[in-house]
């Protein structure tokens, strides 16, 4: 059932999802465009475990519900997430990552 | 399998039960008097407590997905306790004209954190721990905004919900290399099949900077001080001891189950985090002016100190930890209702507002002085025998440098505390807060943490129940 | 309920009725009460003590009592006494005694006062009865916490910087000694099934030397804090000049002796092969401490500074004799430990009442108080003879046992130290009698002190309680040294045992 | 045998004397007070006469030789089996002796004291530290052992700083007084650590084992040498400097002249007749152990006695204080005492100088009291203490003049007055072992008449000075002393001291030797002879002499700057240079130390505060890098 494409591709997708979310996470200005790199990170994550599951595993379906999973909180993560940035957005009238430091040292 | 077993899991079902009673409660509530509905769901999550006390039927549901066992049933416990005192603190709080519209709101967000970390703590399979633990701090992230209205509560939310967003990110890669090379995600399993690979070490690295970020370890802690400071007080508190101490019962959990193999790994990263995290927290706590973020650092560093149980991966520390966690919770629960307390009277929160706070509320002050002198370590009360049983744990398996440290660091600590300590007793204040007498509520919760933080040093029993649930490596 | 444990309960009962006080005269009255109780127990205690050990019982601790505690860790709450401790015990309640009388007028705060007062000697009372290191730990740190507040709170000048210093330094000297503690713990059973902090049960069995060579430079170093070893004494001055009398009685009359007691009854006793091993680096710090404690004294115009130099000169001599492991020299350490107690609580009594009439502590501001308040001033003179060895008086005693003691050792470098040591009772000469003639004799200088009242009564009680002991040892030592020197016996048998000299 | 044990109440009559006045005194009447002091030594005195005439007359010899009786003894401090410290009394020659030179001379002074210290505010306190030094001072002679005798040496110590500084109001006498304890203190220290190294070598104290001749510890000797010397030497050489100390000894001679600041009857008892002597009575009392097993020890104490003697004899010349020249004169007697010791022998006629040294001891005693209190009496008439404002007192005070006159021919060896015999022996003693010490005391003895008559001459003759009252005789409370004290110094002399005290108990025989008598005699003559032309009559040659060796008169004058020394090192170096940097030291360096642990943990903690820098990204950075940071280290570094 090997359909060609060895594992690694997946695998080196996975990790350059990875670090671009977290470049991502990292440099973006704007709290929504933050909030993608982290789904992305996420993604990448469920990248990891289909791909672990379907070549190495493939007779246990662990790595899909997994994904399934992370997939189903990760929407909820975000639900919340952007109800907070809707309220930053009354409170600052901003969403720059920057400017949302009134606490600090 | 009948229905009965279900029972097994019956923390968990009680509080879900729980938190539907007091949402649908709500809407049949009598507008004119919603206050009452803390009231309310403060009984009925007493009630569970209670019966979460109840002998339970043990063992594994689900295939070994859920586990529950006498030592998880005591963490459950133990969380139960602490959640129950943050409520009976918070209803003064919840009174105010702005929260009285999302009380029952507040309580079922509570809850349902407190599902998830029971659910964590019951974890068998990394899919329902992770489930568990997004589930315990979602919610948090939602009720560190409560305060709609207050531009750092709003600042709170969203440093808690992105930074735990990528903390979990970090942790599930770990997951999936875990997965990659172990091909299962049940705890046991992974057990046995786990190695001492590159793969392996990274994974497990990754997923202990996960949690290490749920307990604020140093240098993933960062978001602490700023969420602490920014959301509400009772929320504060619940972070500092309900979360933090849920995530270290996992994390002990699951070292102590799943990584026994790469022990010498975990033990080297325990010991270079503590020490990171004892002495920066406590570097950072020296120059706080506003109380939360103090009660923040300090908590910090009392992780640091909590991570001496782990280490040693032997039943006493497994014990230790847990009776810490119980002493904690007294403590840093008494220094914040004080804190509540007078903000919820006068808005209050930087140590100077507290000095002269002796003349005009001797009561609270010696309530602080206890709770802080307990965080201290300072004998007669609890504190101090926790703190020697964490010591005692570390140093049974040789680390003696370790608890050097640690201790020299419970000094910088005493000095701090004692500085609150010189505000309220020793420094002069021409204006100070004013005399006020807490409503019952506070005086109730204030009542049972004192006796926790006397009691639960002397009576050895409770130390000795602990040690008998405990298990080590 | 034994007779030991009365000694922690009955300050603990006299706690709570303060609390329930309402009236603050009332206040005073109760601990004085309670305190004179205590005093009355001592001298029971001791008297029972001598009469056991005059029917024959020879056991090295008695009126022992012993609960388990914490089952788990092997933790007990044990108490018992030997001479030693029985010394200690009623030295204690001699100055707390005296310290409450010398406290009768603290103005704010006289609940609080008196009860962290109580606290503390709660703390030392318990330090001394307890032969389980867990308890005695307990104790230690205690006894140790009062003292911030009482000198922050109730003291003068820099206080809060005094307080804090001294509190951070005791307890890292705590700090230093649980991490000992525990390794004495954990080598405690040979094989490792049955740990215990029991010190008898520990002086059983021998700790391995490479165990000992680690853990005893931390236990001595950890008392040696509060023992005010050289270079980790500097907390003695600031926090005593800052202290309120009392507590300045008690902590350099009471508190620095559970410094020597500990280094002697843990570090000592239960690790001889590496003290004797590593004694000489220690004997050269503590003759420091010895003589540049004296010297520094000299040097000072502060009667408090003058005061606390000398004690960490005394108490240098403390741990110096207890450093050199025999008989002689150890029972002298114990005497010292006594004498010095009751001495330097004397002076400090005394410094605070002179002070409260003066309002000075300066010596160069002040002159001829003899012609003016000649109570007062002739008790110095009594306490200065005392602190500087006149015979009849209890330093004489203390000092020449040590000497003695510690020029009988075998070895020549211990001896040549020994005399350089025994130089500290000229500059001890020298200093005292140069605060005497400042300050006492010569023509008035100040009119102001033309017409200061002299002691009152309850002063009196309290300075006069104190001369008392102090006189009663230096003429009839033999008694005590007798006391001590049994209850020596079976630790120099051990000591000897280990280290054939 | 017969019983003593009653000797015990001999020191401790002054104890309970000296507790009820201290205490209960001020509640007293002086006058009671004094009484009752005076009465408790009166009843010592009668008690310790009758114990010599027992002792000495009735007490049976063992083949002929005094016996050492310990009359009582307890153990006071037990320090090791062998090392205890007993509190007894002891009673051979020499302490049965002082027993009646104390007790004489203190009983004579406190009857002087009656009258001289009457309407002296403190005058219960005044008897009841003369209570307190007689009980010291007694306790020191019986002592039974080395350990009992260094008690009381400090006890005597402090009783004679109270007494020099009994006018606590004066600075002066404070400054004294002060010093007096310091400088014989820091001899006491040398006694100590020679007690030490003695105890050490010979594990007793007791002095009947340590100077017993047979015994083991003089026979053993401790023969380990260092630098040269036996370990037994260098105890002794320490021991010694305890003696140097209290008997004002050169170099340790400098608080004698400035103790005259105490009341007169003080200066009487304590510095001329008892406690000075003391050092003599220590070496006499180890003196087997000296003589036997330490001679160089013994050599030193003969050097440093004759040049003490010389020393102060010359500067007494020069001074014009009269309690000052008779300090001075004292010391240069006991410098007499102990040349005598130090040039003796043990056992027969070996032995004169020992028995010579204790000779001298017991008449000086007598006469040397008599002058002080005949000084005491013409202060207390003139009200000054220069003899440059005296003059022609004789026709004014009859007695204290006759008295005096008396006292200045003993001292100057005239016979048959008590000082020629005893000053003889002592003479004969130095021939007949060293000529050189012989030919300094001779020349000593002439100084001695000399500077004696100076002050008579001076005082009771020369010019007549106008008193701005009249100076009356003295009353007769002191007058009655100072006629007893004139007739024991004129009789003591004929006290056979060569049947009783002597080196090792038995009897010798000793005759006047003429060849060495005649010529004493002869130069003390001509030593007056000199006085009497300078000082006689109002005269220039005193001024000229001093123009004339104008710088060794400046010196003289001025004691060779010792005190100036003293005070250059006690000032300069020890505080200057020791204690104040010492004391700077902890402040600036070990306390600075720890207050810098916690500047520097506040600083650091004021560094990293950027870390919190408020914003999420960097937070972020932080995360991720301890993630990496952390899996690299435990990956690849530290596996």
């Amino acid at each position: 059932m090997n359909s060609g494409i060895p594992i690694q591709y997946f695998l080196i997708l996975a990790t350059l999802m990875f670090f671009t979310g977290v470049y991502g996470f990292l440099t973006r200005r704007n709290l929504i465009t933050i909030l993608m790199s982290v789904e992305l990170i996420l993604n990448s994550v469920n990248i990891n475990f289909l791909a672990f599951n379907r070549y190495l595993y493939p007779h246990k379906l662990e790595g899909m519900f997994f994904s399934l999973f992370i997939i189903a909180v990760a929407a909820a993560e975000a639900a919340v997430a952007i109800a907070i940035i809707i309220n930053i957005y009354r409170r600052f009238a901003t969403i720059n990552v920057e400017e949302v430091n009134e606490m600090k040292y | 399998m009948s229905l009965g077993t279900f029972l097994i899991m019956r923390h968990e079902l009680l509080l879900i039960a729980a938190a539907l009673i007091v949402l649908i409660a709500e809407i049949f509530w009598n507008p004119d008097k919603k206050s009452s509905i803390s009231l309310f769901s403060i009984i009925l999550f007493g009630v569970i407590t209670i019966i979460g006390f109840l002998p339970s039927p043990a063992g594994p549901l689900f295939g070994g997905m859920y586990v529950s066992s006498g030592t998880r049933l005591l963490m459950k416990n133990i969380l139960n306790i602490g959640a129950l005192i943050v409520f009976i603190q918070s209803v003064t709080w919840l009174k105010k004209e702005e929260n009285s519209e999302k009380i029952s709101e507040y309580f079922l967000l509570l809850i349902s954190t407190l599902v998830g970390m029971n659910f964590m703590i019951s974890a068998g399979h990394f899919l329902i721990f992770y489930i568990g633990i997004e589930l315990a701090i979602i919610p948090i992230a939602a009720l560190a905004a409560y305060d709609r209205y207050k531009n750092k509560s709003a600042e709170a939310g969203i440093k808690l919900i992105l930074t735990s967003a990528l903390s979990s990110g970090v942790m599930l890669y770990g997951l999936s290399m875990i997965y990659g090379t172990t091909g299962t995600m049940y705890f046991s399993e992974v057990a046995s099949l786990f190695g001492n690979t590159s793969l392996q070490i990274l994974g497990f690295i990754f997923f202990f900077a996960g949690m290490a970020f749920k307990i604020s370890i140093v240098p993933f802690h960062l978001w602490t001080a700023d969420v602490y400071e920014g959301s509400p007080v009772n929320i504060t508190s619940y972070l500092s001891v309900i979360s933090k101490g849920a995530a270290i019962f996992i994390l002990m959990i699951i070292l102590f189950k799943v990584f026994p193999i790469i022990m010498g790994t975990w033990q080297k990263t325990i010991f270079v985090t503590s020490v990171l995290t004892m002495t920066i927290g406590n570097l950072f706590a020296i120059r706080q002016q506003n109380l939360k973020r103090f009660l923040a650092f300090s908590s910090i560093s009392q992780a640091g100190y909590i991570l001496l149980g782990l280490i040693g991966g032997n039943q006493l520390g497994m014990a230790s930890v847990m009776y810490y966690i119980l002493v904690y919770i007294f403590s840093n629960l008494g220094a914040f209702g004080v804190v509540t307390a007078i903000s919820n009277a006068t808005g209050k929160e930087n140590i100077d507002d507290y000095n002269g706070l002796y003349q005009t509320n001797p009561k609270l002050s010696l309530i602080m002085t206890l709770a802080l002198f307990s965080l201290a370590g300072i004998p007669p009360v609890a504190g101090f025998f926790g703190k020697f049983f964490l010591f005692t744990a570390a140093a049974q398996q040789g680390f003696y440098l370790l608890v050097l440290i640690a201790v020299l660091n419970t000094i910088v600590s005493l000095f701090y505390y004692l500085l609150v300590v010189k505000a309220m007793f020793i420094s002069k204040n021409e204006n100070p807060i004013g005399s006020f007498r807490s409503d019952f509520s506070a005086r109730f919760a204030f009542g049972i943490c004192v006796a926790g933080i006397v009691v639960t040093g002397f009576a050895s029993v409770i130390f000795e129940a602990i040690k008998n649930l405990s298990f080590g490596v | 309920m034994d007779i030991l444990s009365l000694f922690v309960v009955i300050p603990v009962l006299t706690i709570t009725a303060i609390l329930l006080l309402k009236d603050t005269r009332q206040v005073r009255l109760v601990s004085a009460f309670g305190m004179g109780l205590q005093l009355l127990m001592a001298a029971v205690l001791v008297y029972l003590y001598l009469s056991a050990r005059h029917a024959g019982n020879i056991d090295e601790m008695l009126f022992v009592k012993d609960y388990l505690w914490f089952k788990s860790l092997n933790i007990h709450y044990a108490v018992g006494v030997d001479g030693i401790s029985v010394a200690m015990i009623s030295l204690t309640s001699l100055v707390v005694f005296a310290g409450i009388f010398a406290s009768w007028e603290v103005e704010i705060l006289k609940k609080e006062f008196f009860i962290s007062l109580i606290l503390l000697a709660t703390g030392v009372f318990g330090f001394f009865i307890s032969i389980d290191l867990f308890t005695m730990f307990l104790f230690y740190e205690l006894a140790v916490i009062p003292m911030y507040l009482l000198i922050g709170i109730w003291g003068s000048g820099p206080k809060e910087y005094s307080a804090m210093k001294l509190t951070l330094m005791l307890m890292g000297g705590s700090a230093l000694l649980l991490v000992g503690l525990l390794g004495i713990y954990f080598n405690s059973s040979p094989d490792k099934n049955q740990l215990t902090f029991n010190i008898l049960e520990i002086s059983k069995v021998v700790i391995p030397l490479p165990a000992q060579r680690m853990f005893f430079p931390l236990t001595f170093m950890g008392f040696g804090v509060l023992g005010a070893l050289f270079p980790f004494h500097t907390w003695s001055p600031d926090g005593h000049a800052s202290a309120p009398t009392a507590v300045s009685m008690l902590h350099a009359g009471v508190l620095m002796k559970l410094g020597g007691y500990g280094a002697f009854r843990v570090a000592i006793f239960l690790m001889p092969e590496a003290a004797h091993e590593l004694s000489w680096i220690f004997i050269i710090l503590t003759s420091i401490s010895v003589i540049y404690g004296a010297f520094g004294a000299i040097a000072q115009k502060d009667l408090k500074y003058i005061n606390a130099y000398s004690s960490v000169s005394h108490c240098g001599l403390v741990l110096f004799a207890v450093l050199m492991m025999n008989q002689t020299a150890m029972t002298g350490a114990i005497i010292q430990m006594i004498s010095h107690g009751l001495m330097t609580a004397l002076f400090f009594g005394l410094i605070g009442m002179i002070y409260g009439r003066t309002h000075t502590r300066m010596i160069s501001e002040m002159g001829g108080l003899m012609k003016v308040i000649p109570f007062l001033s002739v008790c110095y003179v009594i306490a200065g003879l005392a602190s500087l060895g006149l015979p009849g008086l209890s330093g004489f005693v203390a000092e020449m046992t040590i000497f003695v003691g510690a020029f009988q050792h075998p070895e020549l470098f211990y001896r040549i130290v020994t005399i350089i040591v025994v130089s500290s009772i000229v500059i001890t000469a020298v200093y005292i009698l140069r605060v005497i003639a400042i300050l006492l004799l010569g023509p008035t200088t100040n009119e102001h002190f033309e017409h200061l009242p002299d002691a009152k009564w309850f002063e009196k009680i309290s300075v006069i309680t104190l001369i008392g002991s102090v006189a009663a040892i230096g003429l009839a030592p033999f008694w005590l040294s007798t006391m001590i020197g049994t209850s020596m016996h079976p630790i120099i048998e051990r000591i000897l045992a280990l280290n054939p000299f | 045998m017969i019983n003593f044990s009653y000797t015990i109440w001999i020191p401790l009559l002054p104890f309970l004397m000296f507790l009820l006045l201290g205490l209960a005194g001020h509640k007293l009447k002086p006058k009671l007070s004094g009484l009752l002091g005076t009465g408790g030594l009166g009843l010592i005195t009668i008690l310790s006469y009758i114990t010599a005439y027992r002792y000495f007359f009735t007490s049976e010899k063992v083949n002929g030789a005094y016996q050492k009786i310990i009359a009582s003894n307890f153990t006071w401090l037990q320090f090791t089996d062998k090392l205890h410290i007993d509190m007894g009394v002891l009673l051979d020659p020499i302490s049965v002796m002082m027993l009646v030179v104390i007790t004489t001379v203190s009983f004579m002074v406190h009857i002087y004291s009656l009258g001289y210290m009457k309407g002296e505010k403190g005058f219960e306190r005044f008897f009841a530290f003369l209570s307190l030094f007689s009980f010291s001072m007694l306790g020191l002679v019986l002592a039974t052992n080395i350990f009992q005798m260094y008690i009381f040496w400090e006890l005597v110590g402090v009783s004679s700083f109270l007494l020099i500084g009994f006018y606590y109001q004066k600075p002066s006498a404070v400054r004294a007084s002060k010093k007096a304890f310091i400088v014989t203190r820091f001899a006491d220290l040398g006694f100590l650590i020679g007690i030490l190294i003695l105890s050490f070598n010979t594990k007793t104290f007791d002095f009947i084992t340590l100077t017993d001749p047979m015994g083991t510890a003089i026979a053993q000797g401790g023969g380990i040498a260092f630098l040269g010397l036996s370990v037994m030497t260098w105890s002794m050489i320490f021991v010694f400097m305890g003696g140097v100390g209290k008997s004002a000894m050169f170099p340790f001679h400098i608080w004698l002249p400035d103790a005259m600041e105490g009341p007169t009857p003080v200066s009487a008892l304590i510095h001329a007749a008892t406690m000075v002597v003391a050092g003599v009575y220590l070496v006499a009392r180890m003196f087997p152990i000296y003589a036997l097993s330490a001679p160089v020890a013994l050599n030193v104490v003969a050097y440093v006695g004759a040049f003490s003697s010389l020393f102060a004899a010359v500067i007494a010349c020069t001074q014009t204080d009269i309690k000052r020249v008779l300090a001075y004169s004292t010391m240069s007697q006991i410098g007499y005492m102990m040349l005598a010791l130090g040039v003796s022998g043990y056992g027969g006629h070996e032995g004169l100088g020992y028995m010579a040294s204790m000779f001298h001891l017991f008449t000086h005693a007598m006469f040397k009291a008599l002058l002080f209190l005949g000084a005491g009496a013409i202060i207390h008439a003139v009200h000054s203490n220069y003899m440059t404002e005296m003059g022609g007192l004789r026709k004014y005070l009859p007695i204290t003049h006759i008295t005096f006159l008396i006292a200045c021919l003993t001292i100057a060896g005239i016979p048959p007055l008590s000082g020629f015999f005893s000053k003889d022996e002592i003479l004969a003693a130095a021939f007949h072992s060293n000529k050189i010490l012989f030919a300094v005391e001779y020349a000593v003895a002439g100084l001695t008449a000399f500077y004696m008559f100076r002050l008579y001459f001076s005082v009771f003759w020369g010019k007549d000075t106008h008193y701005s009252h009249e100076p009356h005789e003295a009353p007769a409370t002191m007058t009655i002393p100072l006629i007893i004290l004139a007739v024991g110094s004129v009789v003591t002399g004929f006290i056979p001291f060569n049947k009783l005290v002597t080196s090792d108990g038995k009897i010798f025989e000793s005759e006047l030797e003429l060849m060495i008598a005649i010529p004493s005699v002869l130069i003390g003559l001509l030593g007056i002879g000199i006085a009497y032309v300078m000082y006689r009559k109002e005269s220039a040659i005193p001024d000229k002499l001093a123009a004339t060796f104008k710088y060794s008169y400046k010196w003289a004058y001025n004691k060779f700057y010792m005190d100036e020394l003293y005070l250059f090192i006690t000032k300069k170096i020890i505080f200057r240079y020791i204690a104040e940097p010492v004391a700077w030291f902890d402040r600036h360096v070990v306390d600075a130390t720890m207050n810098a642990i916690a500047t520097v943990t506040q600083g650091v903690s004021y560094r990293i505060r950027g870390f919190q820098s408020g914003q999420l990204q960097k937070y972020a950075v932080v995360f991720i890098t301890g993630a990496i940071m952390l899996s690299i280290l435990f990956i690849y570094l530290w596996k």
